[in-house]
């Protein structure tokens, strides 16, 4: 098989990933996007190791050690995921911002996070009710 | 599934052209057009749980493609983790995120135009980077380099400290999950079933 | 086999086990003991944290510090000659593990750091802390877990010696981070997991690409075979190999948090835990650090004076961003100290980045012993700045430190050294030494320019520490005003005892170091691997 | 092996495939009337109710397939498809005697069945979330979370059978099975037989499916044929978990006369264990959501690590 197919392959998919991560709001969909960026790492490192017939198998043995990366991520990120949803009731990326730096002077004082929960939890209620 | 591929097309490289690809060579483009285009409708679809099951399509079609680089451990391990587990637990956030049926208003950001053309932009440079680099090299598939005898053979020989690590790794993410997404105060919940002795409210947070 | 040949690349036998016995990889295990025990702490807290009862949970902290000054002890039998372990049993040979003196450098450094970490936690994680805003502390047992299983990974990094035991490490070392950083499960701590796991993870799937290029091209993934593999590779493939050595920079430049790769970083400090934003400004940071140098100066030596520019560049933009938006901070925001030390580490990694960058142009591994000295210095003596924080708490404003010396004299006097040890001023010599060692690389290394760029952002950075540091001995103004949000009774409390023995420690070290720099700068003479 | 060979092979699997699930529901329905004192069915077929179940699918397939108004069609549609499909393959993969007869001989044998019928998962979450149905998503999330839970103990499981063939090929380990296996092998046969049972949400394990509690979980809105079809997976689960467990544990075709009867021997197992899974229909009462949890977690796999760690200590004993 000629090298050029898989590695095509593998660069286009990574280019799709690289848009999906730039162009997706839904966190969850960014990191879907992620994960086809691994992925097409994974039929690269496949068929290099194919190709150079390597005696370590190395590519085949960092495939299989990036598809364990990549559970133990997404697993950890979907928790992170969930968290943010509960405090903040949102799953959008551009939504989560109460971090930003502000040189505005803002006069929220120090429990500005605790106003941000309280919100949280009033739309939570406002939700739940309706 | 060696005899199923083997219907595919002949083991031995026939003849080395871009013109007369052979039976596999056929069956991976014909494959690789179906990833790639569940791909491209899984980071463009508006509907988020859409979104994943074309996920699924791609990242399935990746396994056949690893068997057919006769990676064949990895393609099954593919499988195991990736649609058994890690699509799941995407839907799962889905789900539990509150995907709706249709269209999903938050699915993609405002800077659509400027993710294109970085997508394309890149797609252009290492498309061309890889063509240049491996025009002339290919694949001798004749030798099965994947069984899950060789797979355990490499792995404990060469790769057993990464291994162990990979352990410790993959313990911090089950407790880092496990932590994270218990509420908090959540050790003593009542249990269904059992009268509660006073109203528990969450203290105040 | 064709193939193989064509493209010069090294011919390679077919698979064969030459005999079982030697299946599997024998293993040195005191070479491997510093990572190895910190793991093993790891799965000891776990364990112990099920069957301890609520009340003896305090314990847990002082056995996580135990098993990392056992991890430190470790070190010192290894000591002088490189050991190396999990050999390869092929004809190509090599080692996934050496424990040389760059590795125990950085082991000392990463096992260091979390070990003040710990103590600076310790009173953080139990109970109510009364500095985070939030009424709910850290769930104790998975902290130290978390704490320890990282700084394993951050431990194994510096001594991996092919790719995938580094990017293994690299995930192990940061992975537990994301969690740390959202373990106060509020809404800001989990923003700022939130925005470190994205860009951490994206940052791995680039990096990922670029090693499968450079493996495709160098047909290896161990650091040295690397080398060779790249210097005899086909011209055909060079475009590639070099490709793939600039998308591995970028991972590994993402966790030193190197511009334009450290937007994450101001955001994920200031909603972690203060410990974890401490930790992460250090361990994380040097992780980053030595899987960098590892590979830049071993596997990719041979394209030196690209990455070498490319880090000179990175060096440049990262010190001159990092310290113009800390000048930028403004006294009354909220949780400005530690956005100004954030901001400010983003700065000095620019100042670590330099020898780095030096290494590349004098072709040799020399330069690197000004980055170890460095990062050791600043890794003590931010903590330590990060444990005072911690310490007068509040709303973390830089206001609230207006006056401290009047409230706490100790502690105002020990953030005052920190930020002239940082700022590197006297009586902080250790400061001073540190910087001109770095300056003295660029400069031997014929980088001129990037020397006057550091100069410059020496001054710069001077302003606003001395800013801070003023700010410490200036009479509280509006005392009533004040007293209310900036924490007042936090600050006249009595210091923990963790906490006290950290800063203790950090400000031992760092006067001594002060009075002896020629400890550590020792290092910049040895040769390190 | 040519290709009239391949299509014969899955010919044959597929007739199994279809001719399987059938007998054992038919034997659900007399088992479960006789052990409660009834008579079950008796009249379609004449003996015995015999074609009740045949019956039952004319019935299913005349019954008009309703896709509710706010559901998402395709997916709707299509997830039946996904939930059956998967044990089909695996059933590909089942050696049923010794000399080649097995749909098609996998090399990673265990790994094979065990990804593929985690795929099968994805069937009920597509078919729960777009029904548009709040019992239907609730029941949904529990049937995932329960699968994802167990699959791990039937992982550990087998991978103590194939650590003790030192092979993960299907036939390679009942080639290497020997009768002191039962004993050695118990707990893990214990686990990984439960867990099976739970991932096809039998009772007691069918909290999430379970009509009186959340009326039928991810399938509510299905009718019709759509409806049959997760029936029909349901039970081609029993068969394949039947199957595995006396191939992975019961030595499968090994017994008298093996060499002309091996495939009696593997179907009376299978249909052994089979009775086994009505038996503890009829038996236990359900289980409730947490406990299910519990019982994955602080149960199975505790017991399949020690289960592991026996193995590997006489393995090493052996040798």
């Amino acid at each position: 098989m000629h090298l050029a197919y898989p590695a095509v392959l593998a660069v286009l998919l990574f280019s799709v990933g690289v848009y999906g991560v730039l162009a997706r709001r839904n966190v969850i969909l960014v990191l879907m996007s992620v994960e086809l960026m691994l992925n097409a790492v994974n039929l690269n490192l496949v068929a290099f190791d194919v190709w150079l017939r390597d005696t370590l198998h190395a590519g085949q043995a960092l495939t299989l050690f990036t598809i364990t990366i990549a559970a133990a991520e997404i697993g950890l990120g979907l928790a992170i995921v969930l968290l943010v949803y509960r405090t903040r009731r949102t799953a959008a990326v551009d939504e989560v911002t109460a971090l930003g730096d502000r040189h505005e002077a803002d006069g929220q004082g120090a429990d500005d996070q605790g106003a941000d929960d309280h919100e949280a939890a009033d739309a939570a209620k406002e939700q739940a009710a309706a | 599934m060696s005899t199923l591929l083997a219907a595919a097309g002949p083991l031995e490289p026939a003849a080395r052209s871009y013109l007369s690809p052979t039976g596999q060579e056929v069956v991976f483009l014909l494959v690789g057009v179906l990833v790639l285009g569940a791909a491209v409708v899984s980071v463009t679809t508006r509907r988020l749980v859409h979104a994943a099951l074309w996920l699924v399509v791609a990242l399935g079609g990746l396994a056949v493609e690893f068997l057919l680089l006769t990676a064949e451990f990895v393609a099954w391990v593919q499988v195991l983790v990736y649609l058994g587990s890690v699509i799941v637990l995407v839907l799962f956030g889905l789900m539990l995120t509150r995907a709706p049926i249709g269209r999903s208003p938050d699915a993609d950001s405002g800077n659509r135009p400027a993710a294109l053309a970085v997508g394309l932009a890149s797609a252009a440079t290492l498309v061309t980077l890889v063509v240049d680099a491996f025009r002339s090299s290919w694949i001798d598939l004749s030798g099965a380099a994947g069984t899950t005898r060789v797979t355990g053979e490499y792995l404990f020989s060469h790769w057993v400290l990464p291994f162990e690590a990979l352990s410790v790794l993959l313990l911090a993410a089950l407790i880092g999950a496990i932590v994270l997404s218990r509420t908090q105060g959540g050790r003593a919940r009542p249990r269904a079933g059992k009268l509660r002795t006073a109203p528990t409210k969450p203290k105040e947070r | 086999m064709t193939t193989a040949h064509d493209l010069g690349q090294p011919f390679m036998t077919p698979l064969a086990v030459a005999d079982p016995g030697g299946l599997i990889q024998s293993v040195d295990w005191v070479a491997v003991a510093p990572p190895l025990i910190a793991a093993l702490a790891a799965l000891a807290v776990l364990v112990a944290d099920l069957f301890l009862p609520e009340a003896r949970k305090r314990l847990l902290g002082w056995l996580s510090a135990a098993g990392l000054l056992a991890a430190l002890a470790a070190l010192i039998p290894l000591v002088g000659d490189a050991r190396s372990t999990f050999c390869f049993t092929g004809p190509a040979g090599g080692c996934s593990y050496t424990a040389d003196h760059f590795a125990l450098a950085f082991q000392l450094l990463a096992l260091g750091g979390a070990l003040l970490t710990v103590l600076l936690s310790l009173h953080t994680v139990d109970g109510a802390a009364p500095n985070s805003g939030s009424a709910a502390g850290l769930p104790g047992g998975e902290y130290w877990f978390l704490l320890l299983s990282s700084a394993c990974g951050a431990a194994l990094l510096p001594a991996a010696r092919d790719l995938a035991t580094l990017v293994i490490a690299l995930e192990v070392a940061t992975l537990p981070g994301f969690a740390l950083v959202g373990l106060r499960r509020d809404g800001r701590g989990a923003e700022s997991a939130l925005k470190f796991f994205l860009s951490s993870v994206t940052a791995t799937a680039v990096m990922l690409l670029g090693v499968s290029f450079v493996y495709a091209a160098a047909g290896t993934v161990q650091l040295q075979g690397i080398a060779d593999g790249l210097a005899h590779a086909p011209g055909q493939l060079k475009p590639l190999a070099e490709a793939g050595a600039v998308l591995t920079l970028v991972g590994f430049a993402f966790k030193t948090a190197a511009v334009p790769f450290h937007f994450w970083v101001p955001d994920t400090y200031v909603g972690a835990p203060l410990p974890v934003a401490g930790y992460l400004s250090v361990v994380g940071k040097a992780a980053g650090l030595s899987g960098l140098a590892l590979v830049t100066t071993l596997a990719f030596r041979p394209y030196g004076h690209t990455w070498g520019l490319v880090l000179a560049v990175l060096a440049a933009l990262t010190m001159t961003a990092g310290n113009t938006a800390a000048l930028r901070q403004r006294a009354d925001t909220p949780h400005g100290a530690v956005r100004l030390l954030a901001w400010s580490s983003v700065g000095q990694a620019g100042y670590l980045l330099v020898p780095l960058a030096a290494a590349g142009y004098a072709d040799s591994a020399e330069p690197l012993g000004a980055t170890v000295a460095y990062a050791l210095i600043y890794g003590l003596v931010n903590l330590g700045a990060f444990g005072v924080v911690a310490l007068v708490g509040g709303s973390g404003r830089l206001d609230g430190f207006r006056g401290l010396a009047g409230r706490n004299r100790w502690a105002a006097f020990a953030l005052a050294f920190f930020l002239l040890c940082l700022a590197g001023l006297p009586p902080g010599v250790v400061g001073l030494f540190g910087k001109v060692v770095v300056f003295r690389s660029a400069v031997d290394a014929g980088l001129g320019w990037l020397a006057v760029v550091m100069a410059v952002n020496v001054v710069i950075a001077l302003a606003y520490y001395l800013k801070w540091t003023a700010l410490l001995f200036a009479p509280s103004a509006g005392e009533a005003g004040e007293a209310g949000e900036a924490g007042e009774p936090a600050a006249t409390r009595r210091t923990p005892a963790g906490l006290g023995a950290a800063l203790g420690l950090a400000a031992a070290g760092a006067a001594v170091l002060s009075v002896a720099p020629q400890l550590v700068l020792r290092v910049v003479s040895g040769s390190l691997f | 092996m040519n290709l009239l060979d391949t299509l014969l092979r899955c010919v044959g699997t597929l007739v199994a495939f279809l001719v399987l699930p059938l007998v054992v529901g038919q034997a659900e329905h007399k088992v479960m009337a006789h052990m409660q004192g009834r008579l079950g069915p008796m009249y379609a077929g004449g003996f015995h109710g015999w074609a009740q179940l045949v019956a039952d699918g004319v019935k299913f397939v005349q019954k008009e397939n309703i896709v509710p108004a706010g559901a998402d069609r395709k997916v709707f549609q299509l997830a039946p498809a996904v939930a059956l499909l998967p044990y089909l393959l695996v059933l590909l993969v089942i050696p049923v005697g010794p000399d080649g007869m097995v749909g098609q001989v996998v090399d990673a044998g265990i790994f094979f069945v065990l990804a593929v019928m985690g795929v099968g998962v994805l069937g009920a979450l597509m078919a729960g979330w777009a029904s548009a149905n709040k019992f239907s998503l609730l029941g949904a999330l529990r049937t995932a979370a329960q699968l994802m839970s167990y699959e791990l103990p039937m992982l550990l499981a087998a991978a103590s059978v194939a650590m003790a063939a030192g092979t993960v090929s299907l036939p390679g380990i009942v080639d290497a099975f020997h009768w002191w296996w039962v004993p050695w092998q118990l707990i893990g046969a214990f686990v990984f037989f439960t867990a099976g049972l739970a991932e096809l949400q039998r009772p007691p394990f069918d909290m999430p499916v379970a009509d009186s509690e959340i009326i039928f979980g991810a399938y509510t809105e299905y009718t019709g044929l759509r409806f049959a079809l997760f029936l029909l997976s349901e039970y081609a689960g029993i068969v394949v978990l039947c199957g595995l467990t006396s191939v992975l544990f019961l030595g499968g075709w090994h017994g008298p006369l093996e060499d002309d009867l091996g495939w009696l021997w593997t179907l009376v197992k299978t249909f052994a264990l089979a009775f086994v899974v009505l038996w503890l229909r009829v038996t236990y009462p359900r289980l409730r959501e947490d406990q299910l949890m519990r019982f994955a977690w602080t149960v199975l796999i505790p017991l399949a690590l020690a289960q592991l760690a026996l193995t590997g200590i006489i393995k090493v004993a052996i040798s």
